[in-house]
């Protein structure tokens, strides 16, 4: 049994419980602390990955209590991706926040360390209610994050926040419970074995507490009509929370790959048969009022968060297509958004700082102190966020309708939708960056600070990863393809889960 | 490989003018000039080969997946393209640089004009259909760039924005095209497509695929209905006008046209679609630059005019149409770039590009004059110059149509008025302009600008008449090789000539020659007319009117749905739940046989109790403490029901969390008005009604099914069985939480401290006064005597009670959390009796550190199995028989329990802490907040 | 014998529950709730005696002692909040 | 004979404990004056449970599990908190200025309040005189 | 929001004493410490009791400070005497409020009366306190600021001189012979 497994949840966890026991310590020590196990973390994600991809899923029983009774962690290509993606997030974040934003706060690597750990664990677990557990750390901890740096409208925003995500978990809980009343277990594997012996009175539970799931995970991607709690959290939240947030919606689209492509398996008869149905019409509205709602924002910030919603609707439209090609795409494209988005939030603090009065409001202002970085930074994003070429944006969208031509009958709902949101996307975006860039006012007295390097160098890692994304295109949509052939592989999982267990006794 | 350096050279070289600029203008531009040279000498080095009809090739996968690689070609078509691109760019670039102001960044400029000439290179160049979508979506935005480069004025921001929309969603409908022309013939590699003309054509997705590309094509040639972004991108620096809005950007669209009549032409759909658009085009171009008044705008319509005839005669696609089409291309880009550049001096040097303030300028411009006037006369179609030739050979195509298009002189007649309508901008042009009566002033007086703007103008003019005069020996060789690789029919033995002889074609042009000299003799009465009686359908203001409105529509549309309430939040939440379950139910819901339960009469009683204490827990919810204090006794009950079902663990659990419960909601009330806002009875208690009803329906029938048939579950058979040989504990309850699934207990421990950890920070980050500074007056009425008294003889008996809770869990009801409970409830009663300040001062744990000790402590009995080689949080536990005192266990399961208890403590007091150090007021902004929502 | 005690010893203090929550509704004052707050608890302590003979076991010890303890603590705060005080000062 | 002995102590341990408790909240609902329902949970209510305590101790005992005294330590709780709970209660009866009923004027004196100087430790601190 | 301090409990009021009471603090609370375990496991195996010596050891240490003066009993002679007549007023004071609660229309005549209190030491007054309050249809309710008097509220009461008199001999006077005196 693999120890390093664990790395990605006791590395944070004990980074935070250091930074508490030394409370009253300098912020340097915190912040070189918390960088150090952030490093660790991530690089302990990749080492996984790399064993992830070279071979069959590993599985992880918790205090050697074997499944389906005991928790366990099954390590596989699909949360060995999420993994990876959250440790790159995170570094970046992190390192953001270490120029000054955590000094704005209490306890912000602490809270920042947990999230991380609950992500982590989240995408690790093998076991639902352990799940609904990493849910609760990585949403408590996320709500003392939003409100890092204080001030009404973040209160305002994070008490919606916490609100709306505990009616979520509460939901979550009511599905949990319905998993157990129909198959007596919490393990995922055991589940999905049991889906396929299930009485119909227990099918019916069943399907009833899938669906539960469903809408529980759709909360956290924000899915419309469920997106209410995002928009004002992201675009309220400090630059690097937001940033970390990115991956936050891709949470709940993990949840459904997980749990619905795989555990229940979208296509087949145990959920209800329109399942994906569904999800293709909850994404195609998802996407459209995501760039809607991003046309008519009145600061770059919301902006972008409507952006976000927008992106988990062409997530959620590519795994409602079904198929290996579908799912490839649709991961392609959750990892392209997340690194876009993060880096989108930071580079929006950037320039919110820099117009001084007008922050991030988009109409006229002062001209920002780097016109010629932050402009080509944005012009760069703007490019990724949209889907235009020669970002990962273009090849994630490319790759996405590819794979509806698979399904005729859809395939022109899908191409219309998909297309008109990229025409929004690009109206809106054009408009943003015409009017902060181009369309100046008098500018201040006093020229703001320019931003230093070590608040510009997050970004263009992160906008770095993702021209990576498309210029290695080729190999990573292989990798993707290998990643959605093992997350629908269904009867294979339950026999490494259930089978090689590592538990004893 | 050199291919991908003719596109590469452009793209970095970008960087070098930039850089360049800190050795002043000239540098900027001398690099600029080099970048374009080397990038020509690397294409030249080809140029024979292609000639040869070898053209080179270049192949490099790029995503496999998507079928999309790095192929480019240099066939005829591409040659053509090319040499048009890095010619005229190499003249654009000289005249820019004596063109542009002092006050523009050069180096910016020329960065963008190298990076759309490696974009542009790309588009003609590259063999993969996907590829092509890629540059040309570069195109489009650095067109964007290019036209917003005085972004300080406002119509160039416009136009910017608007062509960048406008291609946009060409290119949009482009890429979705050229997937479904991918998807239908299996390969986005050009070469193949042309092989599989036959196949394709017959797909049922053909049409969708053609229209889409199509419409990718006619938006960036700025064809009917959407030429009328052109005309706004004039707002761009002169040079940008004449290099992509006349010469090459716009006529992306007519080489894609071009580029897949081989793999998609020769259908009816092809010739009525790209026929009918393109003579629309030509007529309403022509028709407006008729009436435009901007000098630069008259072009722009012209050139939309010229594209028309181009795609017309791609769709009619016989091989002299696309003779003619190729050949038209070629003189067009002479004749028209010139134009723009001659237009930029007179705006440069008159300050002016209004018609109606123009004249004269002859005399004044004595040089750039007669080369603007040729030029003109090229456009008009002149002989013996190249417009003519090209304009012949369309007047002559049109009378041999491959398919039936109304009366036969229907097409003809039209195409003549076109033509005619040339001849009348050209002549408005030329004679407005350097002819006739000269205005008194000038904004600036005209005089020649430097030879940097004149040569290129004479180059281009040059060519033009060259080609008019030795049209075989200058043009043809290159139209043959070009119009072979775009069209699916053999072409060959192409030669043109000045002289035909006389044919309906020269009868034709000598009309449209004759009726555009009198309509230009007529306009002076027509186009105020049209000015200021008729107004045009003008697709410009309808485009800023739609983006504007959907801006309106989506911000009220967000305040309508999305108006930042909880209430309509959670009520959305619920809807989509009941009909997301409620729907599984109806389709799935199998017939069962109701088991009457056998009923408990206490059990009744009991939830009676209930049922009334929770009503009236809501009939009071206004009135928080009274809700409060209701509450507190639904906690009870609700314990009383679980030692109903014997589960002591729950029901002490349940005891224990009530009473913190409510003395931290307490200290919260203490920030909110005593009373909940006034709710005014309005739709939305219907609405609520309605959805809590659907909810209770759903939940309830769970529920039954879920009693109807009770889970068989082997784990708990398995919990029971292992609990104590495992677990090395009797109490299965807690052997689940410590052991079982101690991972959970672990993240909920955590998830505790976290709250705590936030509740602090939000505190903080509320930035309220501290009230608390020294113990006030701890009079009577603040500490009464009886309670100090009492809460510190309770003191150590709490603490003992607490320990014995403790330590037997893991046999017996108990375990950490609940003893952790009671530990701070003892202390919780210290705070009520004494206050904080003494409190505090006697008892001072950090709380930050406790939390963490705690969680330390439960995380490392986990490591710890992991250092002898166990699973994390293996649990261990041994039993030692001690002489007197009898037999003893040891558990992991303790200390992992312990941390738990210290987080607990430590979280609990650290909320109450610091929720006690508020200032006792309803007046605190930042809890209003809680109130808005009604 | 014991058997019919008990049923009366259950009815008479489910009742008096019931009384005590009628008490806790009607009011009017907030102290009267909480003094009928107080006595439901002090009630639940008796019902737990009961079922403890009934079911002849001493499950449920540790929670009559927990109610005896924090329910004071309950009490406490709530007559604190009640004068208009902060609970805690 | 015992048996029969103790099964009648035990009833009637019982019958008390409940007779007592049903009386305090009696008091509680009857009674129209606050101050007086104040009365019956403080003493009926917990004599009533004490006797309940006995009927199980006493019970238990019976039962042959030995004497279990631990029960006792239920009713030393209730004593120790019932009386402040009550007097708790009272202050803020009296200060809510509460209806006392017939002639239920609070003294005079208590509205005077003394002004006394500031003790550190609410308790042991001796007044000052 | 200002940090707490990092120093641990602190045992002010109790400075160096010898070892005796630097080991128990309060002799008379780890007494009580032992007896609760010892209850509470109702067992008096010698495991147990050591278990309730180190407790009466451990626990004190953390309870003492907030009871800076440990109450005293000077006499448990009459402490002891004291007990059977608490309990038997108890007894006797639950039946009377019984009857009153049960005879229907009869409304009992509250009064108010003030004690003036003679005890001095807060266990005391504490004690006092609590007895009338579980005693004959008397709640205590309120104590002055000098802790002087005791605003006492009767059911139903005849003369207050009489109940004032019969408070203060009977429970008043043995509660000082306990803790003071």
């Amino acid at each position: 049994m693999n120890h390093l497994i664990l790395a990605p949840i006791l590395i944070p966890a004990l980074s935070a419980v250091i930074v508490l026991l030394t409370a009253r310590a300098d912020l340097r020590l915190h912040r070189s602390l918390s960088l150090l196990a952030m490093l660790l973390s991530c690089s302990a994600s990749i080492a996984l990955a790399y064993s992830a991809f070279s071979g069959a899923p590993q599985v992880y029983a918790m205090g050697g209590w074997p499944p389906p009774h005991g928790i366990v962690f099954v390590l596989d290509r699909l949360s060995a991706t999420m993994l990876v993606l959250l440790g790159v997030l995170g570094l970046a974040a992190l390192l953001y926040a270490s120029q000054g934003w955590d000094a704005r706060g209490k306890n912000f690597h602490a809270l920042f360390h947990f999230q991380i750990m609950g992500l982590n664990g989240a995408f690790l677990t093998g076991d639902l209610f352990n799940l609904f557990v990493c849910f609760e750390i990585l949403l408590i901890a996320s709500y003392g994050l939003l409100l890092h740096g204080g001030g009404q409208e973040r209160l305002r925003a994070g008490l919606h926040y916490v609100i709306l995500n505990l009616v979520g978990s509460a939901f979550f809980v009511i599905g949990l419970a319905l998993v157990y009343g129909g198959s007596g277990t919490l393990n995922m594997a055991e589940l999905a074995r049991k889906l396929t012996v299930a009485s119909p009175a227990e099918g019916v539970v069943l399907t009833a507490a899938g669906l539960m799931l469903l809408f529980v995970f759709s909360i956290k991607a924000a899915a419309v009509p469920l997106q209410f709690w995002l928009p004002a959290a992201y675009a309220n939240a400090a630059a690097p929370v937001a940033c970390l947030f990115a991956i936050m919606t891709k949470v709940g689209l993990y949840g459904i790959l997980r749990i619905h492509g795989l555990v229940y398996g979208l296509d087949s008869p145990h959920i209800v048969r329109y399942a994906p149905f569904l999800l293709l019409v909850g994404g195609a509205v998802t996407l459209l009022v995501g760039a809607f709602g991003a046309l008519g924002s009145r600061g770059l910030r919301e902006l972008l968060a409507w952006l976000v919603i927008s992106s988990v609707g062409t997530a959620l439209l590519a795994i409602g297509l079904l198929g290996t090609e579908a799912t490839a795409a649709a991961l392609y494209y959750m990892v392209h958004s997340t690194l876009a988005a993060g880096a989108m939030f930071l580079l929006a603090e950037l320039i919110r700082e820099q117009r001084g009065s007008t922050g991030d409001l988009l109409r006229p202002g002062p001209n920002v102190t780097q016109p010629t970085l932050l402009g080509g930074l944005f012009l760069l994003g703007a490019l990724t966020v949209a889907g235009l070429p020669p970002t990962s944006g273009f090849i994630g969208k490319a790759a996405v309708l590819a794979s509806a031509t698979h399904r005729p009958e859809v395939v022109a709902t899908v191409y219309a939708v998909v297309l008109l949101g990229g025409l929004i996307g690009l109206v809106t975006l054009s408009r943003a960056g015409s009017v902060l860039f181009w369309n100046l006012g008098p500018s201040p007295d006093i020229q703001p600070r320019a931003a230093g390097v070590g608040r510009v160098l997050p970004v263009l890692l992160l906008f770095g990863l993702t021209l990576g994304m498309s210029a290695g295109g080729g190999p990573l949509l292989e990798l993707m393809t290998g990643v959605a052939a093992q997350a629908t592989d269904t009867s294979s999982y339950i026999d490494v889960v259930l089978r090689d267990s590592g538990g004893h006794r | 490989m050199t291919l991908l350096l003719v596109i590469l050279i452009p793209l970095l070289g970008a960087m070098l003018p930039p850089l360049m600029m800190r050795w002043g203008r000239g540098a900027s531009a001398g690099s600029a000039i080099l970048v374009t040279l080397a990038a020509l000498g690397a294409w030249g080095s080809m140029v024979p080969a292609a000639l040869r009809g070898e053209g080179a090739t270049f192949k490099l996968p790029w995503i496999p997946a998507l079928g999309l690689n790095l192929s480019l070609t240099l066939d005829g078509l591409a040659l053509l393209f090319s040499g048009l691109i890095l010619g005229i760019g190499l003249l654009v670039v000289l005249y820019a640089k004596d063109y542009l102001y002092k006050s523009d960044p050069m180096g910016r400029f020329f960065a963008y004009l190298l990076l759309f000439m490696g974009a542009m290179l790309g588009v003609v160049l590259s063999a993969n259909l996907l590829l092509t979508v890629v540059f040309w979506e570069l195109t489009s935005i650095t067109s964007f760039l290019l036209i917003g480069f005085w972004g300080h004025r406002a119509d160039a921001r416009r136009g910017a924005r608007m062509a960048l929309t406008i291609t946009g969603l060409g290119g949009l409908c482009f890429l979705g095209g050229a997937l479904l022309l991918g998807h239908l013939a299996g390969t986005f590699e050009i070469a193949e497509l042309t092989s599989l003309r036959d196949s394709t054509l017959s797909h049922g997705w053909y049409v969708p695929a053609l229209v889409l590309i199509l419409l990718g094509a006619f938006t960036k040639s700025a064809q009917f209905p959407f030429q009328f972004w052109l005309p706004q991108a004039m707002a761009a620096p002169t040079p940008v006008s004449s290099y992509l809005h006349s010469a090459t950007m716009v006529k992306a669209g007519v080489f894609l046209i071009a580029r897949l009549h081989p793999a998609l032409g020769g259908s009816e759909v092809w010739f009525y679609l790209v026929g009918g658009v393109g003579l629309a085009t030509l007529l309403v171009g022509a028709f407006l630059a008729n009436l435009a008044y901007d000098l630069k705008g008259l072009l722009a319509y012209s050139t939309v005019s010229h594209l028309g005839l181009i795609v017309a005669l791609l769709g009619i696609g016989t091989q002299y149409a696309v003779v003619a089409a190729i050949f038209h291309i070629l003189n067009h880009a002479l004749f028209k770039a010139s134009l723009f550049m001659s237009a930029g001096i007179v705006d440069h040097q008159a300050g002016t590009r209004d018609l109606r303030s123009l004249g004269g300028l002859w005399r004044l411009l004595p040089f750039t004059a007669p080369l603007a006037l040729i030029a003109a006369a090229a456009m008009a179609g002149l002989p013996p110059l190249n417009g003519f030739l090209s304009k012949e050979l369309f007047l002559e195509q049109t009378l041999e149509l491959p398919f039936a298009a109304g009366p036969w002189w229907l097409v003809p007649a039209l195409a003549t008025l076109g033509a005619l309508l040339s001849m009348g901008y050209a002549v408005r042009f030329g004679v407005n302009t350097f002819l006739g009566p000269q205005p008194k002033t000038f904004p600036k007086p005209p005089i020649e600008p430097p030879w940097g703007m004149r040569i290129p103008v004479a180059l281009l003019v040059a060519g033009c008449v060259a080609i008019g005069l030795l049209p075989d020996l200058l043009g043809a060789p290159i139209v043959e090789l070009a119009a072979a690789a775009s069209s699916y029919l053999e072409v060959e033995g192409v030669h043109f000539a000045l002289w035909h002889g006389f044919t309906p074609a020269l009868l034709m042009s000598g009309i449209a020659i004759v009726g555009g000299v009198g309509l230009w003799y007529l306009q002076r009465w027509f186009v105020p007319v049209f000015d200021q009686s008729i107004p045009l359908p003008s697709g410009e203001r309808l485009f800023r009117a739609t983006i504007a409105g959907l801006v309106d529509l989506s911000r009220s549309a967000k305040r309508a749905f999305h108006p930042g309430k909880l209430q309509t939040a959670i009520a959305w939440m619920i809807l989509s739940v009941v009909l997301l379950v409620g729907s599984a139910l109806l389709v799935k819901l199998p017939r069962w046989t109701p088991s009457p339960a056998d009923i408990d009469p206490s059990l009744l009683g009991g939830v009676a109790l209930l049922l009334l204490a929770i009503g009236a827990a809501l009939y009071f919810h206004r009135r928080r403490a009274v809700s409060l204090a209701i509450l507190g006794a639904v906690g009870l009950l609700l314990s009383m029901g679980f030692v109903y079902l014997s589960a002591p663990d729950l029901a002490l659990t349940q005891l224990s969390v009530e009473v913190s419960t409510i003395v931290l909601m307490l200290l919260a009330l203490h920030l909110l008005p005593a009373q909940s806002v006034k709710e005014r009875v309005g739709l939305h208690h219907l609405r609520d009604g309605v959805l809590a009803l659907g909810a209770a329906v759903v939940v309830g029938t769970l529920t039954w099914l879920l009693l109807i048939d009770p889970p068989t579950s082997a784990t708990s058979a398995y919990y029971l069985a292992q609990s104590k040989p495992g677990g090395g504990g009797t109490n299965v309850v807690n052997v689940i939480l410590v052991d079982f699934r101690g991972f959970d207990t672990f993240g909920e421990v955590i998830v505790l401290g976290i709250a705590a950890l936030g509740v602090y920070a939000m505190l903080f980050g509320m930035g309220l006064p501290t009230r608390w500074t020294r113990p006030e007056t701890p009079d009577e009425s603040a500490y009464p005597l009886m309670l100090g008294v009492v809460a510190r003889v309770l003191l150590p008996l709490a603490l003992v009670v607490g320990i014995y809770l403790f330590l037997r869990g893991h046999n017996e009801p108990g375990g950490g959390f609940v003893a952790g409970l009671v530990f701070s409830a003892a202390i919780i009663l210290q705070y009520l009796a004494s206050g904080i300040g003494w409190t505090q001062h006697k008892m001072n744990i950090p709380f930050h550190p406790l939390i963490a000790l705690g969680i330390f402590v439960a995380g490392l009995t986990g490591v710890i199995a992991i250092a002898f080689g166990q699973p994390f949080l293996r649990s261990w536990f041994e039993y030692y028989h001690v002489p007197i005192l009898g037999e003893i266990e040891l558990a992991s399961a303790m200390a992992f329990d312990l941390g738990v208890t210290l987080t607990v403590v430590g979280g609990l007091l650290m909320v109450l802490v610091n929720l006690s150090k508020l200032p006792r007021s309803t007046s605190v902004r930042p809890l209003t907040l809680a109130e808005e929502e009604d | 014998m014991i058997p019919i005690a008990l049923t009366i010893g259950f009815s008479a203090v489910m009742v008096s529950m019931f009384m005590a929550l009628f008490r806790l509704i009607r009011g009017p004052r907030l102290v009267d709730r909480i003094l009928a707050l107080d006595t439901l608890s002090i009630n639940a302590i008796a019902l737990l005696m009961l079922v403890g003979i009934y079911l002849r076991s001493d499950m449920f010890f540790e929670a009559a002692l927990l109610i005896a303890m924090l329910g004071f603590v309950g009490t406490v705060s709530l007559s604190k909040h009640a004068v208009g005080r902060s609970v805690i000062e | 004979m015992i048996e029969l002995l103790s099964e009648v102590l035990v009833s009637a341990l019982i019958l008390v404990g409940a007779f007592f408790t049903l009386v305090g909240s009696l008091g509680l609902t009857r009674l129209r004056d606050f101050f007086a329902r104040l009365h019956g949970p403080t003493k009926a209510t917990t004599l009533g449970v004490g006797s309940l305590l006995l009927a199980s101790l006493v019970f238990i005992a019976l039962e042959g599990d030995g004497l279990r005294l631990h029960k006792v330590l239920i009713a030393i709780f209730l004593f120790l908190t019932a009386p402040v709970s009550a007097h708790l209660l009272a202050k803020a009866a009296i200060c809510l200025k509460v209806g006392t009923g017939p002639a239920g004027e609070v003294p005079e004196t208590f509205d005077a309040t003394q002004s006394l100087e500031i003790p550190r430790d609410p308790v042991s601190t001796p007044p000052a005189t | 929001m200002k940090e707490q301090r990092p120093t641990l409990v602190v045992l002010e009021d109790a400075p160096d004493h010898p070892w005796r009471l630097r080991l128990f603090p309060q002799p008379i609370t780890s007494i009580a410490v032992g007896l609760t375990w010892l209850l509470l496991v109702n067992s008096v195996h010698p495991a147990h009791l050591t278990l309730a010596a180190l407790l009466g050891v451990i626990v004190p240490h953390f309870s003492s400070p907030f009871m800076p003066i440990a109450p005293q009993v000077r006499s448990w002679w009459a402490l002891l005497s004291f007990a059977p007549i608490f309990l038997f007023d108890l007894v006797i004071a639950n039946i009377s409020v019984a009857i009153l609660i049960l005879r229907i229309g009869y409304v009992p005549r509250s009064r108010w009366i003030t004690i003036p209190l003679d005890a001095r030491d807060p266990f005391a007054i504490t004690t006092l306190a609590a007895v009338i309050s579980l005693t004959p249809g008397t709640v205590s309710s309120r104590l002055t600021e000098d802790r002087r008097f005791l605003l006492v509220h009767v059911l139903d009461c005849n003369s207050k001189e009489l109940e004032v008199e019969k408070i203060k001999a009977r429970y008043e006077a043995p509660i000082r012979r306990i803790f003071e005196s």
